[in-house]
């Protein structure tokens, strides 16, 4: 399949975006100026823009702690999303999800998660809706390596297969789970559990090219929207950063070697050299896309840091829609 | 008004908001074949059966998977349908326990409202029944501690009928905790659509002496005890909140304002139960009113027995409901 | 593998065992001599058995609210049972389990759950003891068709592979759960599933000839106590009687004709033919033999009949080891 | 005696468990690599790491699967191991409901006593810390509504470790809820091996106008309340649970009898909390005492939102605490 230029640039897009985005959210951690912690995608890139860009923009998605790069990818507006990160007022979630649990439903972001696994369900039922109701959207489930070992994944997997819904199950292999590698916890490959379930299973062992992936994850989600169910596909891929920022922790669980081996393959860098070589843009182009990208997470930064923090009342409202007793 | 049972309302209530709204869908373990009756009548065969009236895009046998079936409820209810989920027993509940919590419960507060999750959760308390710990809980307290879900606890099939179809058209996740010992309970029940509100409770009784605030079956039982005590002369009020989510503490703190006493009669078990809320809320808001200790009737802080030889002396009866109003009465009053 | 003619009549014993044992429940089940109801595996006595005796003494094993067969296929004396199932003091649990609870630990027997694939990871955990302590041991969980979509199964599966645990996966495959057939919510084969678990998966299409069954599960124990890990065996076999005693459903979801073909495949008669077919035993022998048990069931039913009820105080006992508080 | 912070006193009573029974494992996520430090040193290098301690056999990483982890330490203890499972946060409980509730708390009574379930569950709360909906919960009163668990809460290195020890060596299952904010908390522990006794309160400070019951962080924050009531003339009791099952009721019982009034400071949310079953617990059997109402100070009915500007208003602390002790004594008292 050959892609549209301006694609091919929008896809540059978005995963400068989210790395931008991302080496900014470190910073500010460690400067204390985002409370708690988050998850960086750094390294991660093309996975989740590949698999981003094979939906429509009505199309659902949900996703995990790991979370920043998932709705970036799904074309959410960056300031909302920092304004979120910092707790603000104008945040995607008023302040009151924070990193974990970013959401933008304007894009089709149904929510991330910070239960590991336990958004998948929620993405198998807004595949339910879509069947039911006759949309055609489709919906994608974002989960790590060390999620495909959470039972909820299963079940999920196997209604999707007998009701034929309309579902990605898309599995981030960053080879680790926390400190925990995914082989010493993990039976055989995540991929392989599929056949048991009756449906594709992929394993995208380049998941650091952006084509790769978005090919892959194409051809499932035209799959579920021509009504033929869901397909589970695993990307391989690696996170640069440590599990959470500011995170350190003594054990060497990934060996230098090994760290070195993946930080070669910058998943934006090579798409870049990708989109020069294949002269898709010339380096003035890129660089004013990287200009720009810079700026959009300035002006978020900047939107974010202009914000209010939300009234004390806040943390009263939307537990119910019609409030009642302490939510009133 | 025709005489209904609890399971014919609860079967009612559904199908008059299937036919009302078409994104109201039900799913569960065999419901197809409408195995517990809780889906108007009583087989596939009858004109009122489910399956052939919506049809097999509205009506979903799945799989024994209810962590997915509470999780997939939510996200349907995300995004257009509203779904009801049959979960049959109250006991199976546990299994989808972190759906409950972390995603039905706090979705829409953790995304700022963006969500909305008009979904109902139905199942039945099996207890008083001989079928052990297994499928005999009656977990609702549990729920109650967790902010964002609703709680209904019908004791009538009028209640039944009426909370049931608000639950269905009411914008947040709602529990349905029925009382299988009621399925067969009948009374004369208003013909077609209505709704009752939740958080309002019902007066069951008019009483001066004492207040009782009885849950789900601790109503029936409660008013035997009101007529037995009645000939002793002391008159009993009775009061069923209905639903626990939203509780309607005005009610019960007007009753006891009036009587100065007050019995809880909750199946729950003891420890953190409904009835220590209850009871919580009145030490708190009606001190000054109170004549007599708070007395929580509860089932004890065990498991429920198989043998039937020792399962039903641990709910509430009417027996154990008089015993407390009398102690109630006993205590010296204060000047 | 031959195996020898004690062993082969002994499976006839406790398939005839479980037989006998059931109708006889079933009676009294309607004629309100049990409460509650009961689930009974007629018809399944050969997966039952098969697997039960694949199993050592010292084995462990945990199954499903269709209990009765697995304990008496595990060895258990039917007195305390029977006594159970009427809820009497002398019950195996004192009757305080009934029907879907039945547990004896005198032969391995860790408890039937009321709660499809609640047991599953508890036969894991036994699995673990053994590998921890070194006993040798090894366990088995039984489970249905229907429980073969909950979640916890494929924690436990992956689990057991990643530890190397001693257990056996055996799916009790008898086409419906309930009123809901297999294939219309399962997504491929459940043997198909173990693949991507990294253990051998393997479908005993004849689960009615109880060799086939017992040779199938003998491999997975062999390969278990060898310290060679878990195994996912699945049996197709087929409920005789209703779900439960008692029940009716309008709903014609298993037809005549399904009905009847099966019928004919019962796995009591057929290994009876079996043994006077290869000269194991003789009609007088397993005419003695069938006396033999009636009267075993007979004598439990009357060991039953004449124990007394548990007091009252029974029923605020074992829910600590040291009672305090109401349990006192 | 050595000064101990929590998070070490934990860790302490782990190693000297393990040391002392090679029955006792422990299991769970990341736990070889000790991220959060909870077992003993700070990291695998140091020479009190664990794994280098025992071994992988004994100290053994789980996938992330908290079903099959809670179901898996339950079997295992019923077959002659001692399993401590690290759950890491207590919202993440919720994922092994069923086996918590179905197999840990009711196996040995449903086998009327065939099985003994030395097992403990630890897991921390994350409240106060910026985490959000989905790390913060304090579920112990949902686990206080089920029989057959034991329930420890500890507010002090010393209770942590001595508690924790009691519970390794117990012979039935516990649930140990550390809190994250306590974690730094220092004081001169006793050294060695040391057991603190289930179901026996401490009095944290005696006093004799009002006592308040404080649970977990309601500890030290009910502490600063009650210096600053001093300098009112206030003289506050300060009682201390440690377990709430069991539960110490007679020390609660007598203290109210020596003041009269109750606060309650618990960090659940205030449905069906660990307050309302104390409040019940005061309102039944020491009712003839009570002179005020009993207050309860606890996070209300919302969950916990991210933005630190709104999260920690929502937590029990020292001047809430002391209101509500103002306000009991504010109370007219009954003549
Ligand atoms: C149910 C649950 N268990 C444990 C955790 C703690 N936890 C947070 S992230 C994480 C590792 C997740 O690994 P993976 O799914 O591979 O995602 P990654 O971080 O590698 O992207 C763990 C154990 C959690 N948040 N939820
Ligand atoms: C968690 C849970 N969900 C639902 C049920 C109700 N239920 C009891 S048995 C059963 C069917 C089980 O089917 P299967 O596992 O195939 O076993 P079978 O009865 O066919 O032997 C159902 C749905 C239950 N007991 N537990
Ligand atoms: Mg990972
Ligand atoms: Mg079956």
């Amino acid at each position: 399949m050959t892609l549209a230029n301006d694609l091919l640039l929008e896809m540059q897009r978005r995963m400068l975006r989210i790395r931008l985005f991302d080496e900014r959210a470190s910073k500010m951690v460690k400067r204390g100026e985002i409370p708690g912690t988050v998850h960086t995608s750094i390294g991660q890139e093309a996975q989740v823009v590949g698999a981003c860009m094979a939906l429509a923009e009505g199309d659902y998605m949900t996703g995990n702690h790991r979370s920043h790069g998932h709705p970036i990818g799904k074309g959410a507006a960056l300031g909302p999303l920092m304004a979120e990160l910092q707790g603000k007022a104008t945040g995607v979630c008023m302040g009151k999800g924070g990193s974990m649990h970013l959401a933008d439903f304007k894009v089709g972001s149904l929510g991330e998660s910070g239960i590991v696994g336990s958004s998948i369900p929620i993405a198998t039922g807004a595949a339910l809706s879509s069947k039911v109701l006759g949309t055609g959207r489709v919906s994608l489930a974002f989960f790590g390596d060390g999620a495909a070992n959470q039972g909820c994944l299963y079940e999920a997997m196997n209604l999707a297969s007998v009701w034929g819904l309309p579902i990605v199950f898309l599995c981030e292999n960053n080879q680790y789970a926390l400190s925990t590698p995914a082989h010493t916890v993990t039976a055989g490959r995540v991929s392989d559990r599929a056949t048991g379930f009756n449906m594709p299973g992929v394993r995208v062992e380049d998941g650091q090219s952006v084509l790769t992936v978005h090919d892959a994850v194409r051809t499932a989600v035209d799959r579920a929207r021509a009504g033929k169910g869901p397909s589970l596909v695993e990307v391989v891929t690696y996170r640069f950063n440590e599990h959470s920022e500011g995170l350190r922790l003594a054990v060497d669980y990934r060996n230098a070697a090994e760290k070195e081996s993946w930080l070669k393959r910058d998943p934006v860098k090579m798409f870049r050299s990708y989109l020069l070589e294949q002269g898709v843009a010339d380096e003035a182009t890129l660089a004013g896309l990287e200009n720009d990208v810079a700026e959009e997470v300035e002006a978020a930064v900047r939107f974010s840091e202009e914000s209010p923090y939300p009234e004390p009342h806040v943390a009263f409202k939307d537990v119910y829609t019609v409030p009642f007793g302490v939510t009133q | 008004m025709t005489v209904t049972s609890y399971l014919g309302a609860i079967g009612a209530a559904q199908r008059e908001a299937m036919e009302a709204d078409p994104r109201v869908i039900i799913f569960g373990e065999d419901v197809e074949a409408n195995v517990y009756g809780t889906m108007g009548g009583k087989s596939r065969a009858d004109k009122g059966d489910f399956l052939q009236m919506f049809g097999p895009n509205r009506i979903r046998n799945t799989p024994i998977s209810e962590e997915v079936m509470v999780g997939a409820a939510a996200g349907a209810a995300m995004t257009g349908l509203r779904p009801i989920v049959d979960l049959s027993y109250s006991t199976f509940l546990y299994m989808a326990m972190d759906q409950f919590v972390n995603q039905v419960a706090k979705s829409r507060y953790m995304f700022g409202g963006q969500a909305s999750l008009p979904v109902v959760f139905r199942s039945a308390m099996f207890y008083g029944l001989s079928t052990a710990a297994h499928h005999s809980d009656r977990p609702y307290p549990m729920f109650m501690n967790v902010p964002g879900l609703k709680i209904m606890v019908p004791s009538t099939p009028t209640d039944a009928k009426g909370l049931l179809r608000t639950a269905v058209d009411m914008d947040d996740p709602v529990m349905s905790f029925e009382a299988c010992l009621l399925w067969g309970m009948k009374e004369d029940v208003q013909d077609g659509e209505f709704r009752i509100p939740f958080g309002v409770a019902r007066t069951v009784r008019e009483g001066k002496d004492c207040t009782i605030v009885a849950i789900s079956t601790g109503v029936p039982a409660a008013m035997q005890a009101a007529q037995k005590l009645e000939a002793e002369g002391i008159s009993v009020e009775i009061i069923d909140p209905r639903t626990l989510v939203p509780f309607d503490s005005q009610a019960v703190l007007n009753s006891v304002g009036r009587t100065g006493r007050l019995v809880i009669a909750d199946p729950a078990n003891k420890t953190c139960g409904a009835a220590a809320e209850i009871s919580a809320i009145v030490a708190e808001e009606a001190f000054d009113c109170l004549k007599a200790p708070i007395m929580r009737v509860t089932t004890p802080d065990t498991h429920v027995p198989f043998s039937p030889a020792i399962e039903k002396q641990l709910y509430p009866n009417a027996e154990k409901i008089a015993d407390a109003v009398r102690k109630a009465m006993a205590a010296k009053t204060r000047s």
